[in-house]
């Protein structure tokens, strides 16, 4: 049954030192308030998951928290190239990590299998791909009916999922709406779950087949007004395309990331860590 | 060339009349958006456009920076997970055409957007696959936009991150369930499309002004022409004016936000 | 793209005898009035996959259109037995059927496997039931990660399925709502689909996130008012209850039910043909 | 035999009791059903009910008569598509407890539910597995509810629809990824638990009134007892009046529907 804690101490109590995490949010709804929190409180060696790294795994590379990302697609979305992942793959700055990489079909299939409480994903999947020589995770099987052979991956399951949502009833049910990404499942594959959310109301007040995750299947809730800038919540505020624009030449130079970051995360405070 | 309009103009309105009215496409964010969405506002208004983010039969006013902008979902028929997306509607067979860019593109029409150099030891880490190694295959046949140079036509990609027709072309040949794959590549020079036989990348038409020498120029192997090479047909003014006012917006839109 | 036509003509059209058809909803928005088109137009030999057989399935099988049924759960719910389809099994009663049985996750698995493009679907089940032994449609697989023992169903591709909805848009795109079920499922994986809706309208008016199945992976949309009944649409009319207690008297007699038949299906056209 | 409630009654109240606040419960159609929420109405106001039709956290006013009725959906938190249901909340290990019926259990607490007789000549056809099967090995545990006699409750079942222990016992030993199966069995004369070692179904609380004897008229086997056998607690006012009101709104609905 959800609790309510705040953003730090949810952080403090199921992000572990070596945990392996998934922040999810398919460019929608990225809970960097979240990411924010696990940078200021130094945690390290993170096994970090997320089908797009985007500007928050950038963020959280940078600053020393990752051992390995598995991801599927690595990039500024419409700007270019995430550049702390890619100084500290190219460089090993600020210190070498390692990567498993899919395709996002395999990804999404992997976060089904592991809401659906599966070992594995089966997929029609990586037909003339390379990826299967540099990824030893993904292996093949043949349908016992047709003989087709179909691709296979082992379901993600984290330690700990973090999501952003719109908002959380008192009881603690949450609604995703918009682009719900692979959220849902995110926290229905995960040990433990932490949902920011845009604000507490005593209604989700929506439709009968919404994206609701239920109070019972999450670990914690955490209030986060503007949780997920400069990414966006439909119906709250838009995406920040100027700030991942900006992040372009910032992110391009270590000495400017480091300022940076000391400006908007380590010298903020957990609700305020939105840097847009 | 013409002074009516520049070559990447020819580029994304030739890529826009390669999508028939009412074809399902799934569309990859960049050149292939805006060639989609404009079709979409000029002679195929029934296109049905889908994002990977989940975003099913989208007709966004502008054109979204990333694959998941709000502008996308708001404008939508409705929205999908992103699992449902990749299982139901992607592996599921329900999209005509798939239209991809890519950062590399081989004779074989093989994409990489994983790395330029050696796996282990990367020259350029690029972002990776994402959604187009099972578009290229699960979707009844690809449609490839991108400008041509000899750093982007390469004689045989780095990685195969999406698969063309294979390193000799037989990639597809004997595959249970997969689509045609890549049928033509739009650049800014031609329309090149697989041999019918070799499938290797053939050019089967020239942009109006364009050289074969340019195209070979711009090429990184000994590329082929066919017997009948064309002339593409120039932008009409309603496309181009209808691609100006879709680009101004967007530019707008995305400066102020 | 979807074509709107009359349910007569829709049933004509894509039914033929032989056919593999499901006619879904789970207990809600069951597609009567398709049912009692098919028994009006006397289509035979059919095979008949639904999870949950319900009323709809046994006067299809009491009226001859089936050769086989796949099902989960062939029950009159909370009432008890499904007469025509126990004459049928039993007795050979209008004449013998061949079943072919699962449990509801394997049947819910397979829909969407086969809405997936899959061949098969893999689940955790089955495990000590002796279901295994009388469907020679279950085997089983090692997971190439862990080496659990799986399930393993083919999935379900029907030449036509039927639903039951809502509303259509004038585009023929189709809002369900409600109890889900596996609607969306068994049109996305046939390769034909009729949709039965109560009334069209000018705009579906939904959330986000919404269950609608677009125009363009339908084949046919048919208005049908009240077309779920005895069963019910969300939001329109309530299911039946007395209907469905009424029918274990007139199911459990041969005349009863020929009689039955007569008044409420073969001397009715196409739109009023629900029975309650 | 009380003169204030019925056996029935006796039956529906412990079954009742068996659930906790705040579990996650599967409810089947039935007894079940109205024990479950009797448990909602009275001792457990947090108890998460659950039904195969995809309606999660249900609170309806009156009883369903089928699984998918309209009040289900109505008083749910969400409504989930049936393979979700099945994928993410059964199989995805979200339930505490699984509540079912039977029309026949065995001495190792295997259901049948599929059919009396031979499997190719059956001389009575009953409706099948449904739910069951995966809920019996999905979930934290198992309650059984039914009324008890020599024709449900059998030596050995004609069909294994949902395993309880298997034909010996033994057939939860050693699989990876499986609930406890059924802990307990409630019937109108007593409540039975699995021997922890063995596994047979035994006695375990006789419900006021009834004599061993009574309970071995009712039973198809040898049927065990605890060494402490207690006496089941009686149902109390309150919980006999809740009831009542519901079982008469119940009937009041589906009368007039």
């Amino acid at each position: 049954m959800a609790e309510f804690l705040s953003l730090a101490e949810a952080v403090d109590r199921y992000v572990a030192d070596g945990a392996t995490v998934a922040l999810e949010g398919f460019t929608h709804l990225i809970p960097f308030a979240a990411g924010h929190e696990i940078i200021r409180q130094k945690k390290r060696d993170l096994t970090l998951i997320r089908m797009t790294p985007d500007l928050i795994y950038d963020q959280m590379i940078g600053a020393g928290c990752a051992k390995k990302l598995i991801f599927s697609w690595g990039g500024n979305p419409g700007v270019g190239s995430l550049h702390r992942l890619r100084d500290a793959v190219e460089k090993g700055w600020p210190h070498q990590i390692e990567i498993l990489e899919h395709s996002h079909a395999a990804m999404a299939n992997a976060f089904e299998a592991g809401a659906a409480g599966l070992p594995l994903a089966i997929l029609r999947g990586y037909i003339g791909s390379d990826l299967p020589k540099v990824n030893d995770q993904i292996k093949f099987i043949d349908c016992p009916f047709t003989g087709e052979k179909l691709a296979a991956v082992p379901s993600i399951r984290p330690d700990v999922s973090i999501v952003h949502a719109q908002k959380a009833d008192k009881h603690g049910n949450v609604l995703v709406e918009g682009i719900i990404g692979v959220q849902k499942e995110a926290v229905l594959a995960a040990k433990h779950s932490i949902v920011t959310v845009e604000e507490i109301v005593d209604e989700l007040d929506c439709g009968p087949n919404a994206c609701v995750i239920p109070a019972w299947v999450i670990t914690a809730v955490a209030k986060a007004p503007g949780g997920a800038k400069p990414s966006y919540t439909h119906g709250y505020y838009p995406r920040s395309n100027k700030f991942y624009k900006d992040w372009d030449p910032i992110s391009r130079d270590r000495d400017a990331f480091n300022a940076w970051l000391d400006e908007h995360v380590f010298n903020t405070t957990a609700d305020n860590g939105a840097s847009a | 060339m013409s002074e009516r309009y520049s070559a990447s103009e020819m580029m994304t309105v030739t890529a826009s009349r390669a999508l028939t009215n009412g074809q399902s496409c799934f569309v990859g964010i960049g050149l292939p958006s805006e060639a989609a969405n404009l079709a979409r506002l000029t002679h195929a208004p029934d296109v049905v456009l889908i994002y990977e983010s989940g975003t099913l039969e989208t007709k966004p006013d502008v054109l979204p920076l990333s694959i998941g902008d709000g502008e996308l979902c708001e404008t939508a028929l409705t929205t999908v997970s992103v699992p449902e997306m990749f299982r139901y509607w992607v592996q599921g067979g329900k999209i005509d055409v798939g239209f991809l860019g890519a950062a590399q593109i081989d004779k074989y029409a093989n994409l990489n957007t994983t790395l330029i150099g050696d796996y282990t030891d990367p020259k350029v880490r690029l972002p990776g696959g994402g959604g187009a190694p099972e578009m290229a295959t699960a979707t009844g046949e690809i449609f490839i936009t991108l400008k041509q140079s000899k750093r982007t036509f390469v004689e045989a990609v780095d990685f195969v991150t999406t698969v063309g027709f294979g390193r000799d072309g037989t990639a597809r040949d004997g595959v249970p369930n997969i689509g045609k794959g890549p049928t033509r590549v739009i650049t800014d020079l031609c329309v090149m499309q697989p041999d019918p036989t070799t499938k290797e990348l053939t050019v089967t038409s020239l942009h109006p002004g364009v050289t074969r020498a340019d195209v070979i120029e711009a090429t990184g192997w000994d590329i082929a022409f066919a017997d009948d090479v064309s002339e593409t047909a120039e932008p009409d003014d309603q496309e181009l004016t209808v691609l100006r006012e879709l680009k101004t917006r967007t530019e707008k839109h995305h400066a102020e936000s």
